[in-house]
């Protein structure tokens, strides 16, 4: 158990190198044994986890660049250990799922190096690595989207490289510019973020950080209206890009406001918390209408995502455990959710080699089992109670009505569109007469669909019945962050305001 | 009586002639004479500094200075030969293969 | 005790989910068979559970944590007492009645043991929708009640009208939904707890502007799921769904989810009593209104779902009035007579072949009798008639009405009274007696199978008798709920009495007068109102046209406008701007050596003058 | 009669001169050997150049002796040495390029390799010296040596890139004769300490003379480092030029050069005339982001990587303008980093090199000419994209940490505005460098035939880009001594 964490990081990348010696034939099998043993590892680091402490555990700590106070510092707590989990699982969902046959051995080595860096982000806690990882993990998910997309893949890939990585610059300088600080502070070099979370940063300064980082995770996440990159992206790319970049690379960008934004700039997270609600409740309900106009399936989908990803941010600004716990744990739910849509999109595809909705009709008949999943994971995605989806929403939700009322009631109404958009996609789908004839014949899942897609809902409805291990996990090291804040914050309303957000009673 | 200042100008004149020779001159020969001109202006300058130093390293340098230019002049003909015998021309409007 | 309760909330979910596994296969008999035994099973222990609270008092289990975050804690905990016990008693009855009937009725469907895998889902919810001890358990029945209602609504999905129906209902309900959760998280922020005992002890205690917030917001979600007005429009579209869903989903049970939140809520509400005011008077407004569409409707399921409709305002009222026992008296029988009517028009509908125009029917009579005198029981039963059941219940809430001065509320449900007598009675009258219609279309009804017949006869039954429980109930759950003493003189209240039965007898007398003299001239159809009344005061179209329409406008607009034409293309205008300032810039390379040379030069020169003109010294 | 004078030959300190000593006899002996022996293999040539340079880069790292020697001419310091084993390593990484598979004239003759070793010297002389005129002596010998070098590839090309980069460069030693004329007149001494000194004293009046010695001196430099305005020649000379010669002349001239400056400039900057700084400022600035947007729009990929080079000076440029010691250190990790990155894309496109021009009449590597290489030569295509990421600062890659490092320097020096600028131009530069990778892994390839690809690859040559993608790919376990030597030394002379 002592390097579990540098193994899980770099497993996937020394098989992926090594992955370049297996024939074509059996590169598939490698692929998902791979990533199931890296699913496997994950799953021991949760056996191991201690679920009474919630620092940060199997720390793994070797500076290399002391000169400079760079190190190579990993670590997990509560907030990212099911991250990492999330990533491993859907890797594997996903190359079980797999339908390409060309030029799969490239594509499987490339999902490795992702899984890689996926992984990488959600444990690295130097800062100058996790914009190493960060920036990495872009490469893969170009050549994906680029090379095995659909007919506009060049343009969308490049866009989505681009703008995400145009985004981040920004931040490398924040980065930068808060090593600089704490120099200032301290007089050492560092860029482990347990240090930076000591420093406390003056006002005016936190504000333009702030910024900087916010950028990139905005960008990434992504919010209103640096989110047009996505509907590209996963309008062209293929299946199992999409599966990855809506259950995990969106993830990176709401992970880093848990991580970097709020400890690191309490104030400013205050400060700006309005504007950022008014942009949450934007996008969830702008995004939403989108969603309702789409034609496209994969589209529907995809809109959607940016609705959710809406509450998740929203959850983590609210400023209390029950909100940052629950878009934490709605960050997972949305990975298992929007995955497993995304690969039964997939799995129409593959069969009709369209994704528009008018092209299809009457699914329900033909493909019962195909609609069965289907309708449960809309339901989740509408956040039905005892489904993944709810838990998280509900606890999102329920955390900002303590900062607003009404904002919450706004963002609420992503609850009624997602069901409007959802249910119109389902009926357009699935209901009615079987208008088209080539419909007539459709196979319904296959062997290997249901594997990839059992275990998917499974955990959504287990996660829905029984969230509780995961939360709790997750809620104590939430606390101890809020905490943090608290007691780093440098304006006193913004002590007030983290208090007050964390307390029961009282009017409002 | 003529100072320092009536050579530093003249060395001036003659630089900007250099100067503008080389920007208006279109055939390759008058263009190496032109910066031969800019370089043999700081040569008067250089000399008449250093006298009025009394000090050596400016004729030194003066020295160096015509000395590299004379190699300047050895390598740049030949180019200019090469390129002649390449494409009966030294106008500088010919060799634009290359640009954007 | 624990094994009953949980006997009683699993037995239907193990139903469900047994049946589930065939879903996809052809019928087979013993899915509806079984699941009937299972749901019969929870009902028995549900009345064992009845008997056991009636003896030794409430019993409260909690089974498992759910949600735990901060200082929010959610467990799967379950309190079976006065009230809850009763709602489970009412739904399992009425859902083991409506599964036995199930079996008939959907003998000739492939879809066979799918749809009694939704429908003991659905018992399921509604199980826990009663009997969890927290609102966010209460919530997850709500919710899960109202997916089993689309999934039942759209049962036949292969029918546009049916899952158009299905998304609108669900649809709704989420409106509804968004109020209540926005109630439950007000709750959260001032209580600390979602349980009702935690919440109940502190009301007293509380800023009756809170208090006042979270009632307005419980109600809104009351109103979605039992379709008062606005969001009423569903409840008749509902009506695409098989007809035993209608009654025990739209009738008996689901819809008066939104009565027993209420009446949950009781001790919430009593100290709020404008709110409770204004509540009473949307249900007496909503009884009313209903019931003024139920009169020219032709469609034999719509009438009835109007009727349900007015009911559900009937018991709005009371419970908005304090009345809650009064209030759940009139839920228990309403679901008895209300889903034995469903029932029955499910026969009529398999005599008539699905044809659902009661203008094309009448003189059943002849060919089905059972049928036509279960419906007649619950007609009168409806229509308040002593001493069927409906008359005891609906009569008292009158007099609630009256008694607390509400005279104009009063007034509306006496009318309402009259009406209902009326359009019941029209119904009896054009389906089963009159002309033989139906041989117009070729049709030769048929009556229903005896065991469906049978399995009738206990509703029918209670139907009847069930008004005379009265006091018995009102003992047993005024043990939970506030006593509520009419205080009317007697005189007054015999008046009363004779009144209300007056105009529901005269109801009936004039239903019964007209439509022996074949009812009404063509020439009302014309009438203003007449359109009115069935066009169902034009709401749907203007929900169709103010608010459907605007939504998907707006949604293209702010996809092809907003998104593509505006926030994309300026984020590709900042590439293609940085892009083509590379091509001017390329000029510069114009790889003529004399332009090089005069940049040098001239870059060198305007330093010179720079450093001539501009010399900022520290 | 003059009396004798008599100078202690110890106290000329003759091992300072050594260095460059050892190549000239090296360049002579080549010169005679091949006047003896008639044809002597290029291999031969090759590796004696190789084994003096060796000899040179000994006598570099060796020398402990006073940092002043030769009549006080030379300047041995810190980043003098920097700088002679950045240039002495890349001159022995870049000549054994010459053993390509196919055969090119230049390589048969011994002036060739005899030229080179006159320009490193001339090269080493620019940096090992404080004095103007040793300085000038440097610059002539190594540019002249360069002209040459460049014409004998032998293209027509090459001739109009020779003869253009000839025309300038001697503008750019009228520009420094000027300079030191002026800096001459007004203090009376050519050697930059004393210069320093004088001005020091006069508090740099007459300031006008000052400022137009530093506008010719930008001039001079300006052009060696391709400073906008006087960066219009790179592209040109690079696409004349052949691909080694290229990739030599992007890093070598300009860390030449780069020493030069610091040596003059930062004593401006320091001194406090606010001007200098400014007008450095735009230079940088100007220079960077004109490159950049110029790259943008190029079909070919060596043009391109000629102003990538461009806007990659700007970056040291600006490492100059803030002349911490932390910028200077970044200058020199930087330019050792981007040295290998860049001799392996050179050598890259060595290797891919083709008689004809098959894709683009103009053009030797445009980039459809790597189309889908990736489905052709997996490998090198990968190798190429690792060198492109490094060029475009993707970590973990080579040239990311120097960016990291100068960007770090900017701020840590309150140039927050200079560095945001640095990120966002490093943003746009990720485009044209992404736009290769495009073509290579995600576009369908035109030709099949892998011949094509590696018509010029050998041995020698997939060894050199062997070593720039190790140094690429794990130059992050290169940081940590290479930040402690350059401190070091940066620190000992001053800086």
């Amino acid at each position: 158990m002592e390097h579990i964490l540098s193994l899980l990081v770099f497993f996937p990348a020394i098989a992926a190198l090594l992955g370049f010696l297996v024939v074509k034939e059996s590169i598939r099998a490698y692929g998902i044994s791979v990533s199931a043993i890296e699913f496997l590892l994950s799953l021991v680091l949760w056996i191991g986890y201690d679920n009474a402490n919630a620092g940060y555990q199997f720390v793994e700590y070797y500076p290399f660049i002391s000169s400079y106070g760079m190190s190579y510092y990993l670590g997990v707590d509560g907030i990212s250990i099911f991250l990492v989990i999330l990533s491993t699982f859907i890797t594997m969902i996903a190359f079980i799922a797999l339908s390409i046959e060309k030029e799969i051995k490239n594509l499987i080595i490339s999902v490795l190096f992702l899984e890689m860096t996926m992984v990488g982000v959600f444990v690295i806690l130097d800062v100058i690595w996790f914009y190493a990882f960060w920036e990495l993990s872009l490469v893969p998910m170009l050549y994906i989207i680029g090379a095995w997309g659909s007919v506009n893949r060049m343009y969308a890939s490049i866009k989505f490289f681009l703008y995400t990585f145009a985004g981040s610059v920004l931040m490398l300088v924040g980065i930068l510019y808060m090593g600089f600080l704490y120099h200032e502070a301290t007089g050492i070099w560092s860029f482990s973020l347990p240090d930076w979370y000591l420093l406390q940063v003056p006002f005016e300064t936190q504000l333009w950080l702030f910024g900087a980082f916010f950028l990139a995770f905005a960008i990434k996440v992504p919010m209103f209206p640096f989110h047009t990159w996505l509907p590209y992206a996963h309008g062209q790319a293929p299946t199992i890009g999409s599966i990855l970049l809506a259950a995990v690379l969106l993830k990176m960008g709401s992970y880093g406001f848990v991580r970097f934004s709020l400890p690191l700039f309490p104030d400013a997270s205050v400060y700006f918390l309005i504007p950022v609600a008014v942009i949450c409740i934007i996008m969830v309900i702008y995004a939403a209408m989108i969603a309702y106009a789409q034609e496209d399936m994969k589209q529907v989908i995809a809109y959607s995502s940016i609705s959710h990803m809406g509450i998740v941010v929203l959850g983590t600004f609210a400023m209390n455990a029950e909100g940052i716990t629950g878009s934490i744990f709605l960050m997972l739910s949305h990975g298992i959710v929007s995955g497993a849509l995304f690969m039964l999109v997939g799995v129409i595809y593959d069969r009709r080699h369209t994704k528009l909705m008018r092209d299809f009709g009457g699914l329900a008949s033909v493909m019962p089992n195909f609609a069965t999943i289907y309708g449960i994971m809309l339901m989740a995605s509408v956040g039905l109670p005892l489904s993944i989806g709810f838990v998280g929403e509900f606890l999102s939700l329920a955390g900002f009505y303590r900062i607003s009322w009404i904002m919450t009631l706004f963002a609420g109404t992503g609850i009624i569109l997602g069901a409007v958009y959802m249910l119109v996609l389902y009926k357009k789908s699935f209901f009615g007469e079987i208008v088209h004839a080539e419909n007539k014949t459709l196979k319904d899942l296959n062997a290997k669909e249901l594997t990839a897609l059992i275990p998917l809902v499974a955990l959504v409805v287990i996660l829905g019945v029984y969230p509780k291990p995961v939360l709790s996990v997750i809620d104590m090291s939430v606390q101890k962050m809020l905490v943090l804040m608290e007691q780093k914050a440098v304006e006193q309303t913004t002590k007030e305001l983290i208090i007050k957000a964390n307390t029961i009673g009282g009017t409002h | 009586m003529i100072t320092l200042t009536h050579y530093l100008v003249l060395t001036g004149i003659l630089f900007s002639i250099g100067l503008v020779g080389v920007m208006r001159r279109t055939n390759l020969l008058m263009l190496f004479f032109s910066t031969e001109i800019l370089l043999n202006a700081i040569n008067i300058g250089f000399v008449a500094v250093s006298k009025y130093y009394n000090d050596l390293s400016g004729q030194l340098f003066a020295f160096f200075i015509i000395a590299v230019a004379a190699s300047e002049v050895a390598v740049g003909l030949g180019l200019l030969i090469l390129w002649y015998k390449r494409n009966g021309s030294v106008d500088l409007n010919s060799l634009q293969t290359m640009k954007g | 005790m624990e094994n009953y309760l949980y006997t009683a909330l699993f037995a239907p979910l193990a139903s469900s989910l047994f049946v589930a596994l065939f879903a996809a296969r052809p019928k087979m008999l013993f899915t509806g068979i079984v699941a009937s035994l299972l749901i019969a099973i929870s009902m028995i222990a549900s009345f064992v559970l009845l008997i056991d609270v009636n003896t030794y008092g409430p019993l409260h289990v909690t089974m498992m944590d759910w949600i735990a975050a901060g200082n929010l804690e959610v467990p799967f905990g379950f309190v079976v007492d006065e009230v809850s016990v009763i709602m489970m008693v009412t739904v399992t009855l009425v859902s083991t009645i409506v599964h036995i009937y199930s079996i008939g009725y959907m003998d000739h469907d492939k879809s066979f043991n799918r749809f009694f895998s939704y429908l003991s889902a659905f018992v399921f919810s509604m199980m826990i929708l009663v009997m969890s001890d927290n609102f966010v358990g209460l919530f997850i029945g709500w919710e899960g009640v109202g997916l089993c209602s689309w999934l039942l609504i759209g049962f036949w999905y292969h029918k546009h009208s049916a899952s158009w129906a299905a998304n609108e209902a669900f649809i709704m309900n989420r409106i509804a939904d968004l109020g209540m959760l926005m109630g439950l998280f007000l709750i959260y922020w001032t209580v600390g707890s979602f349980q009702y005992d935690e919440f109940f002890a502190s009301v007293k205690t509380m800023d009756p502007t809170i208090l006042t917030t979270i009632g307005i917001f419980l109600f809104i979600g009351a109103m979605g799921k039992s379709a008062q007005f606005p969001l009423h429009t569903w409840l008749a579209d509902a009506m695409e769904g098989p007809t035993p869903v209608s009654a025990l989903i739209h009738a008996a049970t689901m819809v008066t989810a939104g009565v027993y939140l209420v009446i949950r809520c009781g001790e919430l509400y009593t100290l709020i009593p404008d709110v409770g005011f204004a509540i009473a008077s949307l249900g007496a407004f909503v009884a009313i209104f209903a019931a003024s569409m139920a009169l020219v409707n032709n469609d034999l399921k719509r009438i009835i779902a109007y009727s349900t409709l007015s009911q559900l305002g009937y018991m709005f009222v009371a419970a908005g009035l304090g009345a809650y026992w009064i209030a759940l008296f009139h839920l228990m029988t309403h679901a008895f007579f209300k889903s034995l009517l469903f029932l029955g028009a499910g026969n009529v509908m398999h005599a008539m072949h699905d044809e659902l125009n009661i203008k094309k029917m009448g003189g059943l009579y002849g060919s089905m009798k059972a049928t036509a005198i279960l419906m007649s029981v619950a007609s009168v039963a409806l229509a308040g008639i002593y001493p069927f059941a409906g008359f005891f219940s609906k009569d008292k809430i009158l007099e609630v009405a009256f008694s607390e001065g509400a005279y104009f509320l009063w007034f509306a449900l006496f009318i309402g009274a009259g009406l209902t007598a009326f359009y019941s009675f029209r119904l009896v009258m054009l389906v089963f007696f009159g002309e033989k219609e139906y041989v117009k279309y070729g049709i030769h009804p048929h009556e229903a199978q005896p065991f469906v017949i049978y399995a009738l006869l206990p509703l029918g039954l209670l139907a009847v008798v069930a008004g005379f429980l009265e006091h018995t109930f009102e003992g047993f759950v005024t043990r939970l709920l506030s006593q509520y003493e009419i205080h009317i003189e007697h005189g007054t209240e015999t008046l009363l009495i004779a009144a209300t039965l007056g105009i529901a007898l005269s109801g009936i007398a004039f239903a019964v007068y007209m439509y022996r003299r074949g009812g009404f001239s063509k020439a009302w159809e014309e009438r203003f109102c007449y359109k009115l009344l069935s066009n169902q005061y034009y709401i749907p179209k203007l929900y169709e046209l103010y608010i459907m329409r605007p939504f998907s406008a707006l949604a293209n607009f702010a996809w092809q406008k907003i998104d593509t034409k505006v926030v994309d293309l300026t984020v590709d205008l900042i590439a293609k701007m940085v892009y083509s300032t590379g091509e001017k810039s390329r000029k510069m390379q114009s790889g003529n050596l004399s332009d090089m040379l005069r940049w040098m030069v001239v870059g060198m020169v305007v330093l010179l003058i720079l450093a001539f003109v501009y010399r900022p010294m520290v | 009669m003059l009396e004798p004078i008599s100078i202690d030959v110890a106290s000329l300190n003759l091992p300072a001169l050594l260095p460059m000593a050892i190549l000239v006899v090296g360049a002579l002996a080549v010169l005679c050997a091949d006047l003896a022996v008639k044809g002597l293999n290029r291999s031969f040539l090759t590796m004696i150049t190789v084994l003096f340079i060796i000899l040179d880069f000994g006598a570099v790292i060796g020398y402990n002796g006073p940092s002043r020697g030769f009549f006080d001419v030379l300047l041995v310091d810190g980043i003098a040495m920097m700088a002679q084993v950045i240039i002495l390593v890349a001159s022995a990484l870049f000549l054994p390029l010459s053993l390509s598979h196919r055969h090119f004239r230049e390589f048969r003759m011994a002036e060739l390799y005899a030229l080179f070793m006159f320009m490193i010297v001339g090269f080493q002389c620019m940096v090992v010296s404080d004095n103007l005129i040793l300085i000038f002596i440097g610059l002539e010998t190594s540019s002249l040596a360069l002209y040459t070098l460049i014409a004998m590839h032998n293209r027509a090309k090459a001739f109009e890139a020779a003869i253009k980069y000839f025309t300038m460069g001697a503008l750019a030693a009228g520009f420094y004769g000027m300079s030191a004329l002026i800096f001459y007149a007004l203090t009376g001494s050519v050697e930059i300490y004393q210069i320093e000194h004088v001005l020091m004293q006069r508090q740099f009046e007459p300031l006008i003379g000052v400022l137009a010695a530093t506008v010719f001196m930008l001039g001079a430099l300006g052009f060696k480092l391709s400073l906008v305005p006087s960066h219009t020649w790179t592209p040109d000379v690079y696409e004349g030029s052949s691909a080694p010669l290229a990739g030599y002349m992007s890093i070598v001239p300009k860390i030449a050069g780069f020493v030069v400056a610091m040596r003059l400039f930062e004593m401006l900057v320091a001194s406090g005339v606010v001007w200098v700084e400014h007008i450095l400022y735009v230079a940088v600035v100007l220079t960077m982001t004109l490159a950049n947007l110029t790259a943008l729009v190029q079909e070919d990929v060596k043009r391109m990587l000629a102003f990538s080079s461009i806007s990659h000076a700007g970056f040291m440029m600006a490492a100059i303008l803030i002349g911490t010691t932390q910028a200077n250190t970044a200058l020199f990790l930087y330019w050792t980093l981007f040295m290998f990155t860049n001799l392996g894309a050179f050598t890259m496109l060595w290797i891919v090199r083709h008689r004809k021009n098959l894709w683009d009449e103009r053009y030797q590597h445009p980039y459809t000419k790597f189309s889908g290489l990736v489905k052709i030569m997996p490998t090198t295509a990968t190798i190429m994209g690792v060198f492109m990421f490094s060029l475009a600062g993707m970590p973990p890659f080579s040239v990311f940490w120097g960016k990291l490092y100068l960007i770090s320097a900017a701020i840590n020096s309150e140039y927050i505005f200079l560095a945001v600028i640095i990120a966002l131009n490093s943003a746009i530069a990720v485009y044209y460098y992404m736009k290769l990778i495009i073509y290579m892994f995600l576009k369908e390839p035109i030709t099949a035939d892998a011949r094509l690809y590696a018509t010029n690859a050998s041995t020698p040559l997939k060894v050199i880009v062997g070593v720039a993608v190790i140094f690429t790919l794990f130059a992050i376990v290169l940081i940590e001594p290479l930040l402690t030597i350059i401190t070091k030394y940066v620190t000992a002379s001053g800086f």
